[in-house]
């Protein structure tokens, strides 16, 4: 972890049939990661407009893991449609300069544990490297001059 | 070159012992257990189906199943009860009919009355013989054969016989030799025949490829027969009076070989070797003890018993001639002609006795066309 | 376990995998009161331990999770976990069911899941869950989603050194809990009593279950479940992460020497899901099926054999035999090729799997008049038309218990079980004789 | 381990009830519980912060139920373990105290925080997650089931084996059953069979029950010649129009002369064709039925080959299974021997060829003409065709059989044995692969000389063998009986195979996306008789949950359109992904007519797409609404609370 400074926050979004029951697997195994996650329990993550996502890194979000079915959802072309979202977000993140790998799509299951520490630690050392959103803007600026 | 299935064939096979290799749904359990199937020859799937759809003449260019000793791993573990063994038991009786030019052996194996009869006829005829042609004045003091049927004799029509059988089997496995080197034959030079020679004998005499199965008892039984048949044989045909020994009195005549004698001694071994193994058989297929004795075919049967009535009927002889009994050696002797000649004259060329000759013949022919083969991909 | 009437109840279900929660799940979505019978300490049966499931490559977990909780849950339903069916016997025109309540050493009561007592218990026992390639400890819960979240002690290998007792926050432990008879009564029954798999051992052409790196289709369900024994696919005599993988199909099925003649029937497609999972954890590893047919019959099954075929793995006509290991651990395999020239091939793989047969997990000798078919699995009478009957009036079948099957199909049956059954429950409450309704 | 003081109170201004769980040291070890308390306390929505040992316990469910009799609650948070296992525990407890369950929230501190993080770290992050509850569930609402009354009825739409199955069942559970049948028969494709395999039912008799139970059944309604026209409404309540009308002339005339050739009266089976229940319709009849749910039981059909595939209509010797098996027993009377005798020609030769209209690989066999390949395995021929070969050697032990397959798929129950006995009996077997079908040709220009079949046997080593065949047997395939009608109406999903598709065919098997439209039997996918019947009773039991108490529970987190928001756009109705539970209807809002989005419950699936795409926000799911969502994240960014 950085030292001295505190994580950015990285939220994520985990289906309620699939990637919370995984992420509560990891609990069971006692497997350690980041504590500067938040799960939040979705039914399906279609349910989120663009401007959601927009909003998180406006206000401090450092990076979002979104834990779907994948394939195995159960609402039928929710996937699909959630897919197509995503890469509209990456465009509008893209417009701001901001580093899309921030947003993460991935599918988890009920006992993907090992997938979900990974994801985990991915985004977390990805937003260590990142600092907060708006921040890359500054990097790249300085980058340049 | 596609081949015709015939199902007639298959029909014919029951006669031969083809009874569960029906069940086979080739899953090759037997071919890849087998202790024996070699790459390049496997078996014994290969002939199981061939049996089943009654593929005749790819049967008949087969070597496999004279490299199969039927130990019975094959169908031990055959998950659908196929018995692969006795289906190569079969394979093998119906190649020697296949071989046999004459048509006999086929009718000697198809019908079991063929056989018994066949078998009744000869050893009458050589009863009959045996009565119409003899001095007529027996030595009734002591035991003495020669005094009814001068070994002179007996020896010629020993050496008729013999003639007769080895050109009725040479005949045989020239076909035999024929069908399994296929367009080989002509292609392989000389030299190799030759060279390989030793192949023929040595497993002639020691049957070692049989050593490779997983029980080795049916080798151990089978060695036994197979060196105690051959001693008699040669004892008997070979050695006949003139060739090396003055006469040969083994059975016949006086006095008795010294009891160290080689001759006498190898006439020792070769009666218990016989009467061991025999009995074993016998036992065995009494009792079905081995897979291979689950399923005993007429023909078995007859070769065992006439083989084991000869030997004891020469044990007997050899006890009447020493404690001296004219009319218990005279008559003995007579049915121990009666079993020995139809042995001889029908199990050798037409039956299970061919085995003796196409077994090493096939695994020496295989062996040139290996040599052949190497020097072929070598060059 | 707070219900007034715990032990009266309208069906009862015996055995708690894919098809008993299916069928207790629609018999309680009727009203009608169900108790769970399970043999082991969770429900979820075999499908809960399975990584992913045939043919759409979902999660067994994710499938089966959500029923085992919906059952955990349901008002019309109560669990006995741990309970041994003793006799199951019509009495008075009920069916009444002895059962023998394991003891757990833990009172499910007190017990909350915390696994305090697993992480101080001292003792490592080889843990069946993991397929015998990880441990557990002597106090334990099952496996991780096991349902209920109770510890129960292995005594078989428990020390009694007291350490979980000590760290137990609710004082769960009681090392003298007796086992306990219970007396369930219920009209109607549905067995759902699924199956196992046949040992390794007595197949000598597969080594007799003495070579390690000859496994069963079981054991590489947890090597490639994503909660698995080492987390990746490994074999194990070296932990070697193998580059050729080989499996041998009908290693004890549609063999008559291992007492099981018949077709297996969900082998040929999990090694064919096996195969993808595999081909996707190592995309180097070479797979190959060795197999006599190829049974794909059910919905959606061929294409996913012909997706299998275009990913590459390799399927031989053949039925080979163990020659042995070779020096480097790999398993020596000789088969017949009968898509060439029939001769015998020598082949080396990494890992061998094989594809064991299915036989009964349950028998109803000495519990109740149950007739079971030639091949041991519950005799049904009328396979046509009503494939769910027994020769028991009111009592049903479901699922493997009456014979190999997959899970569509077990649920298919589970759920033909559970209208059977309660139609036999409702002619009952109708005043209808209960024995002309079964016949 | 620490144990909790005696439970502070602190009441907030607002009405949220924090209660923090020890979990015997399992949370309380790695999170400080009572600071956790303490800070949320400072929320200006909470009213009261608890903590408790066990909150699962009686002691801990007590705490909640008197804060909420007592007034001082109003909405629930528990922190503690994971939702999925006590969720319903409080729920309930809740209801118990008179409270609404939803107003409830849950935050899990135990499997996301003390069983993975540690110190500090972790306590600090209860606090946000427990925030994070808060926030949402002051926003909450408080919900109530949806109940959707139901028909007590079903229509079951086929009346072969898996209708009549279905029907029977939910008669025998006390609901009314109106059994719709296109032709004018009861018995489907079962009926043209002559015994089942594997264990040589005869299908009549099969079908005599059947029918003789359906037709006896006072819940039974039976309609033949019927046909579904229209179509609305949706779980508990479907309208259907159904049309009988008179048989046109070429249709069914066959069998119809079968039956009276036969003498048949209604109700008896006429072989090869089935039972007909009813007298034909005179004149066109329409009605409307209204039932609860519907169960599709519209069957298969036989792959029937195209001209010249194996010879077929070429030579003719060459037959389908079914075809043969009409033939086969038609001629029975005039047996002859040991040898099978079809159309007077003597049999000694019968060839059998598996996988004719199923297994088509795309690449290998082309469509010809078909313009579909059939890629699905149809699971039943094989066994047939096994039954067909064991019947003929016992019958007939000088007619030969062999039989050229790719796979034996000889998987069920006395299957395997079948093909075992098969062999016993010296049926012949050819493997042959995909790409390497037989060639069958004539040997002579004699019609009925017999035909040579050339194959490339994989289990003679690959070796093209000859086998010649007085009659060749193609053991077809099955194929989804088309319902493009019912497809439209119905908008029910189709796979690749043109099957039926279920949802999932583990999850929900027998269901369709529409809820209360249940599939049954071979139009979902190819399947023996039994599986049939298990299939059609697990519909009937889907079915039979719905029906038997007059009215569905739906959970209640479904789509919500806010009137004062909604514009009109429409954009949600586009989003939706269940067929139905959006539209579009004009109405009255502050005295104007517009058009706005109206959810239909019964229909919506909760997923919340349409809640993205509102422009205006105007749609929302119970329970999980965007708001929600945004104040709880307000919370986990919240800078104020690090305790």
């Amino acid at each position: 972890m950085a030292a001295g400074k505190p994580a950015g926050k990285i939220l994520i979004l985990a289906t309620e049939s699939c990637a919370y029951p995984g992420a509560d697997a990891v609990g069971q195994g006692h497997m350690s990661y980041p504590a500067n996650t938040y799960v939040l329990r979705v039914k399906a993550p279609v349910l989120f407009p663009e401007k959601f996502y927009l909003d998180c890194f406006d206000k401090g979000i450092a990076g979002i893991i979104i834990m779907s079915c994948g394939v195995e959802c159960p609402y039928e072309g929710a996937y699909e449609a959630l897919a197509k979202r995503i890469d509209r977000v990456y465009e509008l993140m893209k417009e701001r300069g901001w580093d899309i790998r921030r947003l993460r799509l991935t599918a988890i299951c009920t006992v993907c544990t090992r997938a979900f520490i990974n994801e985990v630690k991915q985004m977390h050392d990805l937003v260590a490297e990142l600092g907060p959103p708006g921040q890359e803007q500054q990097l790249a600026a300085a980058g340049s001059a | 070159m596609s081949s015709r299935v015939n199902p007639q064939i298959r029909d014919e096979l029951t006669a031969f012992g083809f009874k569960d290799g029906d069940k086979c749904y080739s899953c090759s359990t037997c071919t890849v257990t087998c202790p024996l199937a070699t790459p390049e020859n496997p078996f014994p799937r290969k002939i199981v189906r061939y049996l089943q759809l009654g593929l005749q003449d790819k049967l008949r260019q087969s070597p496999e199943p004279w490299l199969c000793y039927y130990c019975g791993d094959c169908s031990t573990q055959c998950p659908r009860g196929a018995d692969p063994g006795e289906t190569m038991m079969a394979a093998r009786r119906y190649l020697t009919a296949l071989y046999d030019w004459t048509g006999f052996a086929k009718k000697f194996y198809m019908s079991e009355k063929f056989e018994l009869m066949a078998v009744g006829y000869v050893a009458l005829l050589v009863g009959l013989i045996m009565l119409m042609f003899n001095t007529g004045q027996p030595d009734w003091q002591h035991a003495d054969v020669n005094s009814l049927w001068p070994a002179r004799y007996v020896e010629l029509a020993d050496l008729a016989m013999a003639a007769v059988l080895s050109f009725l089997l040479l005949s045989n496995v020239w076909r035999a030799y024929r069908a399994v080197l296929g367009e080989l034959r002509g292609k392989i030079p000389m030299r190799l025949y030759l060279g390989q020679l030793k192949e023929l004998l040595v497993n002639f005499l020691t049957q070692k490829k049989f050593a490779g199965c997983s029980d080795r008892m049916p080798w151990i039984i089978h060695l036994l027969i197979m060196t105690g048949y051959t001693t008699v044989f040669i004892l008997v045909v070979v050695l006949l009076n003139g060739l090396t020994f003055d006469n040969l009195r083994f059975q016949r005549g006086w006095p008795e070989y010294p009891l160290l004698h080689p001759i006498r001694l190898l006439g020792y071994y070769a009666t218990v070797a016989i009467l061991l193994g025999t009995s074993y058989a016998l036992w065995g297929r009494w009792k079905r003890t081995k897979p291979a004795y689950q399923h005993s075919h007429p023909t078995d049967w007859m070769f065992l018993i006439l083989l084991q009535l000869t030997t004891l009927t020469g044990i007997f002889i050899h006890f009447g001639r020493l404690l001296d009994w004219p009319l218990f050696t005279y008559a003995l002797y007579v049915i121990h002609m009666m079993v020995a000649v139809p042995m001889l004259l029908l199990e050798v060329p037409f039956a299970k006795w061919a085995h003796l000759a196409y077994r090493p013949l096939i695994l020496y022919l295989l062996k040139v066309k290996e040599v052949y083969q190497a020097q072929n991909t070598a060059s | 376990m707070d219900k007034p009437s715990a032990h009266e109840y309208d069906a009862l279900v015996v055995g708690s995998g894919i098809a008993g929660l299916e069928a207790a799940l629609n018999l309680a979505d009727q009203d009608f009161k169900v108790a769970i019978v399970e043999r082991d300490a969770s429900i979820g049966g075999k499908m809960i331990r399975l990584s992913k499931v045939f043919p759409t490559l979902d999660c067994a977990s994710c499938i089966t999770t959500p029923k085992m909780a919906a059952a955990a849950h349901h008002p019309n339903i109560t669990i006995y976990t741990y309970c041994e069916l003793r006799s199951l016997e019509r009495q008075d025109n009920r069916l009444v069911a002895r059962l023998r309540q394991k003891p757990r050493y833990v009172s499910v009561e007190k017990c909350i899941g915390c696994r305090q007592c697993e992480y101080q218990c001292p003792v490592m026992v080889p843990d069946a869950e993991q397929g015998g390639f990880a441990a557990r400890k002597a106090i334990y819960i099952p496996f991780s989603n096991a349902i209920p979240q109770k510890a129960l002690i292995d005594a078989d290998h428990c020390i009694l050194c007291g350490r979980c007792a000590k760290v137990c926050p609710t004082k769960a432990v009681n090392y003298l809990e007796m086992p306990e008879d219970l007396v369930l009564q219920s009209d109607a029954a549905i067995i759902a009593t699924g199956y196992e798999v046949t040992p390794l051992a007595n197949k000598p052409q597969y080594g007799n279950g003495s070579l390690a790196n000859v496994i069963t289709a079981m054991q590489m369900e947890r090597l490639l479940a994503p909660h698995g024994p080492y987390n990746r696919l490994l074999r194990p005599s070296d932990g070697k992460q193998p580059d050729a993988v080989a499996y041998i199909q009908c290693a004890a099925s549609r063999d008559q020497t291992v007492g099981i003649p018949y077709c297996s029937r969900v082998c040929c497609m999990y090694t064919i899901k096996q195969a993808m999972l595999i081909s996707g954890a190592l995309p180097l590893a070479d797979v190959t099926v060795y197999y006599i047919d190829i049974r794909a019959f059910g919905k959606g099954y061929e294409q996913f054999f012909q997706n299998a075929q275009a990913m590459g793995i390799q399927f031989i006509k053949a039925k080979p035999a163990i020659a042995g290991n070779a020096v480097d651990g790999s398993v020596v395999l000789r088969y017949e090729a009968q898509e060439e020239d029939g001769r015998i091939v020598t082949a080396q793989h990494d890992l061998v799997v094989l594809s064991l047969g299915l036989v009964p997990g349950w028998s109803p000798q000495g519990v109740c008049s149950l007739a079971c078919g030639a091949d041991g699995f519950i005799k049904t009478p009328q396979p046509k038309i009503a494939p769910s009957l027994t020769e028991l009036p009111g009592v049903f079948v479901a699922g493997a218990a009456a014979g190999p099957k997959d899970i569509v199909d077990s649920i298919a049956e589970a759920g033909g079980a559970a209208m059977e059954a309660a139609n036999y429950l409702a002619t009952r409450r109708r005043g209808g004789s209960a024995l002309v309704a079964a016949a | 381990m620490s144990t909790p003081e005696s439970p502070k109170e602190t009441t907030g201004t607002g009405k949220v009830g924090v209660y923090v769980c020890y979990c015997g040291g399992n949370i309380s070890d790695q999170v400080e519980v009572e600071k956790v308390c303490e800070s949320l306390r400072q929320l200006p929505e909470v009213g009261v912060a608890r903590s408790n040992m066990f909150m699962c316990s009686d002691p801990g469910q007590e705490l909640i139920i008197e804060d909420i009799k007592s007034g001082k609650v109003d909405r629930v948070v528990i922190a503690s373990c994971s939702p999925r296992l006590h969720e319903t525990t409080f729920r309930s407890a809740i209801s118990r105290a008179g409270g609404n369950p939803y107003l409830y929230e849950h935050a899990n501190v135990r499997e996301q925080v003390s069983w993975v993080h540690h110190g500090s770290e972790a306590t600090a992050k209860a606090n946000r997650l427990v925030a994070a509850a808060v926030a949402k569930a002051a926003l909450s609402e408080p919900l109530q089931p949806i109940r959707v009354d139901v028909q007590q009825r079903a229509a079951v739409l086929g009346g072969g084996v898996a209708g009549m199955k279905a029907a029977l069942e939910l008669a025998d559970r006390g609901l009314e059953v109106i059994l719709i049948e296109r032709s004018p028969f009861l018995g489907g494709q079962v009926a043209r069979l002559r015994h089942l395999a594997p264990f040589g039912e005869d299908a009549a008799a099969v079908i005599a029950e059947l029918a003789g139970r359906v037709q006896e059944h006072p819940a039974i309604t039976v309609q033949t010649c019927a046909q579904v026209e229209g179509f609305d409404g949706y779980i508990g309540q479907f309208r259907l129009q159904v049309r009988r009308r008179p048989p046109e002339a070429e249709e069914y005339a066959d069998q119809l002369a079968a039956g009276s050739a036969a003498g048949a009266q209604l109700g008896d089976v006429v072989p090869f064709v089935g039972i007909m229940p009813q007298r034909l319709p005179e004149n066109l009849e329409e009605q409307e039925i209204t039932v609860g749910a519907i169960i599709l039981a519209t069957g298969m059909r036989p792959y029937q080959p195209l001209r010249g595939e194996y010879g077929y209509g070429d030579l003719p010797q060459v037959l389908t299974l079914p075809e043969f098996t009409r033939l086969w027993h038609a001629a029975r009377s005039q047996r002859q021997g040991d040898l099978l005798v079809v159309q007077g020609r003597r049999i000694r030769h019968l060839a059998i060829i598996h996988c004719v209209g199923s297994r088509h690989i795309p690449g290998v066999h082309d469509e010809g003409g078909r313009g579909y390949l059939n890629e699905y395995c149809s699971r039943t021929c094989c066994t047939a065709s096994l039954y067909t070969a064991n019947l003929i050697r016992q019958t007939y032990p000088n007619t030969r059989v062999y039989e050229f397959y790719r796979d034996m798929r000889a998987f069920g129950r006395g299957q395997e044995e079948l093909y075992a006995q098969a062999s016993d009996s010296q049926v012949m077997f050819f493997r042959f692969r995909a790409g390497e079908e037989p060639q069958i040709s004539p040997t002579s220009e004699h019609p009925t000389a017999p035909v040579l079949i050339r194959v490339k046997d994989v289990l003679t080593f690959n070796e093209e063998l000859e086998v010649m065949a007085d009659l060749v047997v193609l053991a077809v395939g099955q194929e989804a009986n088309p319902v493009p009608g019912l497809v439209e109406l119905m908008k029910l999903p189709v796979g690749a195979d043109r099957f039926l598709l279920e949802v999932h065919p583990k999850l929900r098997p027998v269901e369709v996306a529409v809820a209360g439209i249940y599939l049954a039997g071979t139009c979902q996918a190819p399947f023996d008789v039994g599986e049939t019947c298990s299939a059609a009773a697990a519909a009937a039991v889907k079915a039979a949950a719905v029906l038997t108490r007059g009215y569905v529970e739906l959970d209640p987190f479904v789509a919500e359109v806010d009137l004062s928001r909604c514009q009109g756009t429409g954009a949600c109705v586009e989003a939706c992904l269940a067929d139905g539970a959006l539209t579009m209807v004009d109405m009255t809002v502050d005295g104007q007519n517009v058009r706005r989005a109206q959810v239909n419950p019964a229909l919506c699936l909760g997923c919340g797409a349409c809640v993205a795409v509102c422009p205006h926000n105007a749609i929302n799911v119970k329970g999980w609404t965007l708001k929600q969502y945004e104040a709880m994240v307000d919370a986990i960014v919240a800078e104020d609370l690090a305790a």
